[in-house]
């Protein structure tokens, strides 16, 4: 724990970056995203099992604004994120000072202790504990055994359900969405200043609640993570309506990897899967 | 917005299947539509004078035609209405004919279809805007790059018309592979004779500026407006005081180290040389990785023969930049060479063959070399061990081509004609010699070439002999030819003096990288791609930029003459106006929602889209957006499709204009 | 044919290929059913998955995209990107049940009249099978005039 | 009038009672934490020490999404059309005070200078039955906005509970009153004299408003303003599931080339989107400002304007925060400050 707060001091004293994007703890021992900006604000940093949240999304707040570096706290899963804003030019390598942290597994339920049970669905497989590359590393890592993940269950459900099974389960969940667009602004790949949503003359996607709006939204959003989530989780555990919306995002992750064994925010300089096409692409599907 | 709707019964066509009055009363309701008529010929003078009428009278700001394609006559429709005072791109067809009419049988639906299709299209029309047609300046300057026969055809065109050419050659000299061909087929005329004329013109032309030993470097720019950067190797010689006399290549003391590249290898060049006689520019250089000067620092041989200081071996490259408005490619072609190849090489070699194992097996272009009077053997029939006479001689065509399993599928095309020049040539030097032609099959398309090939077999008695040859192995000084006659179904062996073999034609190796540079495609040989195989073989995808000769596919000499000129025209007619001018389908970018993520230059075929910083008075970034070179931008509109904040729209098929059509079809 | 369900089939086809093979299929008189409504666009590569969704939003009951055959693409590469796009799209449609009936992709090239009847054809009567895509006509029903007041009082 | 008394069991009775006569009832049901329509009274729960629920009944009220017209465009005409109207009247049981208290605040948006039938139609015929509340945690505040667990605000009948699953019934309003009236049967005097459930712990007054008022009437340009809001993602989640948040959107919908609907769509400004103009321009232009807005809206604007609080204190924004932003925290600092100043 000292080890992050040092570090983060030393970053902020040295000027090697001019803020720290990280995660403190409230009153109420809530650890919620924080940013530094003096070394006695690194004061407050903490690490641990309820630091759920991606920090990458803050990213985009400084994009085209970088006088100084931008200082990030980061799990290996979150680091997946930051690789994928630079794929995406949303930001330069150089514009950032990564300090790593080697996760031993986040909650899903903030107000609950950590857990096999009570840990988030990507932890169950996660195989990035500590991220692949940084400017510094903190915490040593804690081991802790994947337990089963258990939303491949539902997954191989929905997968055998009749195409009709499958719009009637996907029309009750998305009936419940409300268009707070939570899902969207807690994802740190979502940063554009436009969403399609919010694009009229012409209006691209319903922005009722309706059944037809929500489907809409819903479907939509998970087609343009298509090739993009890097699978932090973070819209299903933002939603109010606890749709599972990770369910979308994932399926188009597995399709991404099956079709063209390919995985976002692995690599800085690997070609996007939509913006690039081999000329033997599978097309079994087109007659 | 007022809108005019128009159906055409073409006749029958339309009518007998569609009740086109019926379908002109329906658009009468549509909201928007202020006017509707149907008439026999709409395309016909009167029918387009009913549309310039209403148009005048009613006020209509757009127009919608109930016709044939719109492939057939949308440019008419749009002119009418453009000489009757409304925008052309305010004009939308309805396909009555050959999407609805002429496929189907039962009036009612064929009705109905027509008037949901007439509806998409009024839909649609109003959310047309206006467009102008783009105009872009032209740079009325060509670069050609290679100096071979098609570089040097292209040069003289385009210059003859008045036009200045940048000629860029990587060699020493002009001329290419054509200034190594004794005679040519099927006329058996002179190759030098007909060749050299045509690059002196070219070093004379006041229009041609030629770069010989040079390379492009860099391309940037568009169609009309490329932007060149040429390197020119140093020769290590002042081209303005060289006269050309020789002295140095005279006097160099090392003469047999360097093989000359003009004699395929047969004969040896001293360090500084000029690549043959007639070589254009008549300027020597220096070959630095032989130069005892430059190897040891002493010598200087040449410095101090030459009375007019023109030897400088402290030149170094230099790098020129060139305004082009279009560039045609001529890069032509290598010969595949037979020998042992690396794993990693597409083409697998035929070591069997024993090329460069056995001097007296030899290739195409080396017999050209021993066949020409200005060769190693000044045009006697000798073979290259020992200099004797082959009293037997063995051809073997398709050596790579048309053999999957050497790396090569296609026909190199010219092999069959000139190994029957070839056997020609030796029959008419060597009167009691034997020449056999092993073959796959004869293709002799072409004016007078299956004539020229009879002639080879009834008049000269060379013996064709339709078989492959399995190997060639060397016993005291005689190169046995295992192979089989598949026609008489017998193995045959033959004691040969000298083998030639009529290799494949392969891309320049380097040719790739300059497509990368030009930015336009290449197959998987190498080769140059040509946007259309059938309407345009001679232009590339990538606008201003045209091939002529080898370096897209096998082809003899007429062929790359014919292709070289027709690039010079195609640069022609670009150079035809002053403004360069588009249709107006277009990406556009909303910079002011744009996230700069780029994913649609990732996908622009074109490299029509950049990068563009904002900033503001004080040069403070703002943010970084996408532009769209409307030069380059082609109109594909796969930008906008991809661009996950819809900041790009495709002009002319926006998205409201799709969607209205598809709001549209909820009406059906 | 009252009674009888008659599909109703959004097609989206490039310029350069398909609907220039549908203009050869006409001008070679080659019938066909006439459910199918086309809607004209450069290239396959300006198709946006949203257009479908709006197509299914309009009442279409099966949609069918086309473009010319891959390496024949008028814009290169076009069609190339459309392809990704569309295995990645194709995926989650089906996981959010629409199934590939509903969802049909072709490459007729301006050559195929031929081709491209059967295919439209192909595409109608597969879809006629499955019967009306009345799951997602539901989901319209709260955007279109309620029924009950259908012809009923203007408001105000 | 004599306190009366009713069992779980008989208010199940009166539920089923009430499904019959066509009334639209709802509540929490068993093993469920969402308020929803109730369709089996059996299946009603009513638990003082249940968590509030992750959303507010206010989607009831005023939905979502709802079409406010249709429209129908002829060659040269339009065509409106009213949409049908649920004749049912709602009927809330089991409302935490948090809950029903919100409904009188939003009722005086709506009825302000334009009347809202939408809202209207649904809240006159509607009765809610409210019941204290015996649960509290980090993110409970009534107390501080001027609420308590035994609030009746907003109720027609009150509900407090007793041991064994006994309820006193208190009527609040005529409304409440006949309703009580029309079942009397269901209840009875309380000879037993049941005890109240004490509540185990009393929620504090974590702030004092009037202070924090105070503050927020001087302060809209502070730097405290700067990090108050700094890590809000921009997201509407607290908005949606707030019992008093009431900000909504009007759009135009198409279902064909000539026909759609208008509508009106719960919008919140926290949206980047909500205060942008047609001309690109915004005058909230980051999420500080945005978030001074919530602050300020519910803390001093609304009661500026109608002398409410929109706040009940119920904690479920922060519950429910993807970024843990608590807005009890965040007032608490302003609370700071003002006594500090």
């Amino acid at each position: 724990m000292n080890e992050l707060k040092q570090t983060c001091k030393d970053v902020l004293t040295e000027k090697k970056a001019r803020l720290i994007i990280g995660y403190s703890e409230d009153k109420n021992k809530r650890v919620k995203p924080f940013i530094a900006r003096t070394p006695e604000d690194a004061e407050k940093f903490v690490f641990n099992h309820h630091a759920v949240n991606n920090l990458a999304v803050y990213i985009s707040r400084f994009k085209n604004n970088f006088e100084g570096k931008i200082g990030i706290v980061v799990k290996g899963c979150d680091l997946k994120a930051v690789t994928a804003l630079i794929q995406e030019s949303q930001v330069k390598r150089d514009d950032l000072y990564i300090i790593g942290v080697n996760c031993s597994g986040v909650v899903r339920e903030i107000d609950k202790e950590f857990s096999k049970d009570n840990s988030q669905i990507k932890c169950k497989y996660c195989q990035t504990k500590t991220p692949a590359y940084f400017d510094a590393i903190a915490e040593e890592s804690k081991e802790f055994e994947l337990t089963v993940d258990d939303q491949q269950e539902l997954m191989t459900k929905i997968e055998k359900m009749s195409a009709e099974e499958k719009l009637d389960f996907w029309n009750e969940q998305f009936e419940k969405c409300i268009k707070c667009y939570a899902c969207r602004q807690v994802c740190p790949m979502c940063y554009c200043e436009q969403c399609i949503a919010e694009k009229s003359e012409p209006q691209w996607i319903d922005s009722s609640a309706t059944a037809r709006g929500s489907f809409a939204w819903n479907t939509i959003r998970a087609f343009h993570m298509a090739g993009r989530c890097i699978g932090c989780h973070e819209c299903e555990r933002a939603c109010p309506m606890d749709i599972p919306l990770t369910l979308l995002t994932r399926k188009m992750g597995m399709v991404a990897s099956s079709e063209f064994g390919y995985r976002h925010g692995m690599s800085i300089d690997e070609p996007t899967l939509i913006g690039s096409y081999s000329t033997s692409d599978k097309e079994d599907f087109i007659k | 917005m007022k809108i005019g709707v128009f159906v055409c019964h073409c006749g029958e066509n339309i009518g007998r299947t569609v009740d086109c009055p019926a379908v002109s009363k329906a658009c009468a309701s549509f909201p928007g539509v202020v006017y509707s008529e149907d008439y026999k010929y709409m395309c016909s003078d009167p029918g387009q004078n009913l549309i310039k009428q209403a148009i005048r009278e009613k006020g209509l700001d757009a127009v919608v035609v109930g016709s044939c394609s719109p492939h057939m006559h949308e440019r008419t429709f749009r002119k009418a209405c453009e000489s009757a005072g409304i925008n052309p791109y305010m004009v939308e067809i309805a396909n009555l004919r050959e999407h609805c009419s002429w496929i189907h049988n039962d009036i009612p639906q064929a009705t109905k279809k027509a008037i949901d299709l007439m509806r998409f299209a009024v839909e649609r029309v109003k959310f047309n805007t206006p467009l102008q047609t783009i105009k872009v300046p032209v740079t009325k300057r060509t670069l050609v790059i290679g100096g071979g026969i098609s570089g040097i055809q292209a040069a003289l065109d385009v210059a003859n018309a008045g036009f200045e050419v940048v000629l860029v050659e990587k060699e020493p000299s002009i001329g290419g592979h054509m200034s190594q061909l004794s005679e040519t087929f099927p006329t058996l005329d002179c190759s030098q004779c007909i060749l050299t004329p045509r690059m002196v013109e070219v070093y004379q032309h006041p229009k041609i500026k030629l770069l010989s030993y040079s390379e492009v470097e860099n391309v940037e720019g568009f169609i009309g407006n490329f932007k060149v950067t040429i390197r020119r190797k140093a020769k290590s010689v002042k081209e303005d005081l060289c006269t050309g006399c020789g002295l140095c290549a005279e006097k160099c003391p090392i003469k047999k180290k360097a093989f000359s590249e003009f004699d395929e290898g047969l004969s040896n060049r001293p360090a500084i040389y000029v690549p043959f006689p007639q070589a254009v520019p008549n300027v020597p250089v220096i070959d630095r990785s032989v130069c005892t000067y430059f190897k040891t620092g002493k010598c200087e041989m040449c410095k101090k023969v030459c009375g007019r200081e023109a030897i400088d071996f402290t030149q170094q490259d230099t790098f020129v930049t060139e305004e082009i408005g279009s560039i045609i490619v001529a890069t032509g072609y290598k010969l595949y060479s037979i020998d042992k190849k690396p794993e990693t090489s597409i083409y697998k070699g035929y070591g069997e063959y024993g090329y460069g194992k056995y001097k007296d097996v030899i290739n195409g272009l080396q017999f050209e070399r021993i066949a020409s009077a200005s060769g190693p053997t000044s045009g006697e029939m000798l073979r290259p061990s020992d200099k004797k006479e082959p009293k037997k001689i063995v051809f073997i065509q398709c050596v790579g081509s048309r053999d999957e399993s050497k790396g090569i599928s296609y026909c190199s095309k010219i092999c069959c004609m000139y190994t029957a020049k070839h056997a020609m040539l030796y029959k008419h030097k060597v009167h009691d010699g034997e020449a056999y032609v092993f073959y796959m099959d004869i293709r002799a398309g072409g004016k007078n070439y299956d004539e020229f090939v009879r002639r080879a077999i009834e008049e000269d008695h060379v013996n064709y002999i339709r078989g492959r040859v399995s190997k060639i192995i060397e016993e005291d000084g005689k190169l046995i030819v295992k192979g089989e006659d598949t026609i008489a179904g017998l193995q045959v062996t033959i004691e040969a003096d000298l083998v030639v073999l009529a290799t494949a034609m392969v891309a320049q190796p380097e040719a790739s990288k300059l497509a990368q540079t030009l930015g336009v495609s290449y197959d998987k040989y190498g080769y140059f791609q040509e946007v259309h195989p059938k309407l345009r073989p001679v232009e590339t995808a990538t606008g201003g930029i045209f091939l002529a000769g080898a370096c897209h596919s096998p082809r003899d000499i007429p062929d790359c003459v014919a292709m070289a000129s027709a690039a010079a025209a195609k640069s022609l007619v670009l150079f035809g106006a002053d403004m360069l001018e588009r249709e107006p389908i277009i990406a556009k970018v909303d910079e002011s929602t744009c996230n700069g993520c780029m994913y649609c230059q990732k996908v622009c075929a074109y490299n029509a889209i950049e990068k563009k910083e904002i900033r503001d008075r004080k040069g403070k970034l703002i943010k970084v957006v996408a532009y769209v070179n409307t030069g380059l931008c082609q109109g594909c509109g796969t930008c906008n499709a991809t661009c996950p904040s819809k900041s790009v729209e495709l002009t002319g098929f926006k998205d409201d204009q799709i969607f209205a059509q598809i709001n549209a079809f909820a009406e059906v | 044919m009252e009674d009888k369900f008659e599909p109703k089939i959004v097609a989206f086809v490039c310029n350069w290929c398909t609907y220039t093979g549908a203009d050869l299929a006409g001008t070679s008189r080659l019938k066909q059913e006439a459910n199918a409504r086309l809607i004209r666009v450069p290239c396959t590569g300006r198709i946006d998955p949203v257009f479908v969704i709006k197509a299914f939003e309009s009442g279409a009951d099966g949609v069918l995209i086309s473009g010319c055959h891959p390496g024949d693409c008028h814009y290169n590469a076009g069609n190339f990107h459309a392809r990704r796009r569309w295995t990645m799209f194709k995926n989650l449609l089906e996981f959010v049940g629409i199934d590939s009936t509903r969802l049909q992709f072709s490459w007729v090239s301006a050559s195929e009249g031929k081709k491209w009847v059967s295919v439209v054809d192909g595409v109608i009567d597969s879809v006629r099978a499955k019967g009306p895509f009345t799951q997602y006509k539901k989901m319209n029903k709260e955007i279109e005039i309620p029924v009950q007041t259908g012809e009923g009082v203007p408001a105000k | 009038m004599e306190e009366l008394i009713i069992s779980t069991e008989n208010f199940k009775k009166i539920v089923q009672e009430l499904l019959g006569k066509e009334f639209r009832v709802i509540g929490i049901p068993e093993g469920e934490n969402k308020y929803q329509e109730i369709t089996d009274g059996s299946k009603l729960s009513l638990h003082p020490e249940a968590a509030p629920t992750s959303s507010s009944f206010k989607e009831y009220f005023f939905p979502k999404s709802e079409p406010i017209f249709f429209y129908k465009q002829n060659h040269s005409s339009v065509d409106l059309f009213d949409p049908i109207e649920d004749k049912k009247g709602i009927v809330v049981i089991g409302a935490k005070p948090c809950d029903a208290s919100a409904l009188p605040i939003i009722s005086k948006v709506f009825n302000w200078d334009y009347k809202d039938d939408l809202f209207n139609k649904r809240y006159d015929s509607s009765l809610i039955i409210g019941m204290s509340c015996n649960y509290k945690d980090d993110y409970c505040f009534c107390v501080s906005t001027h609420g308590s667990p035994e609030n009746t605000k907003g109720s027609d009948v009150f509900l407090t509970s007793l041991e064994n699953n006994y309820f006193s019934a208190a009527a609040i309003t005529p409304k409440g009153e006949s309703f009580i009236n029309d079942y009397v049967k269901y209840f009875e005097m309380d000879e037993k004299k049941h005890k109240v459930i004490e509540r185990k712990e009393e929620i504090p007054e974590h702030f004092n408003y009037e202070k924090v008022k105070t503050w927020l009437d001087n302060n809209f340009e502070n730097k405290f303003w700067d990090t108050a809001g700094e890590m809000c993602l921009g997201c509407a989640q607290c908005a949606f599931v707030c019992p008093t948040c009431h900000c909504f959107d009007i759009v135009d919908e198409q279902c064909s080339s000539c026909e759609g609907r208008r509508a009106k769509n719960w919008d919140a400004c926290q949206f980047s989107l909500f205060t942008k103009h047609a001309s690109g321009h915004n005058p909230r232009d980051n999420q500080e400002k945005r978030y001074r807005q919530r602050i300020s809206h519910k803390f001093k604007y609304y009661n500026d304007k109608f002398g409410e609080i929109l706040c009940t204190g119920c904690g479920r924004c922060a519950r429910g925060c993807p970024v843990s932003l608590d807005i009890l925290q965040v007032v608490e600092d302003i609370n700071a400050l003002a006594e500090k100043s």
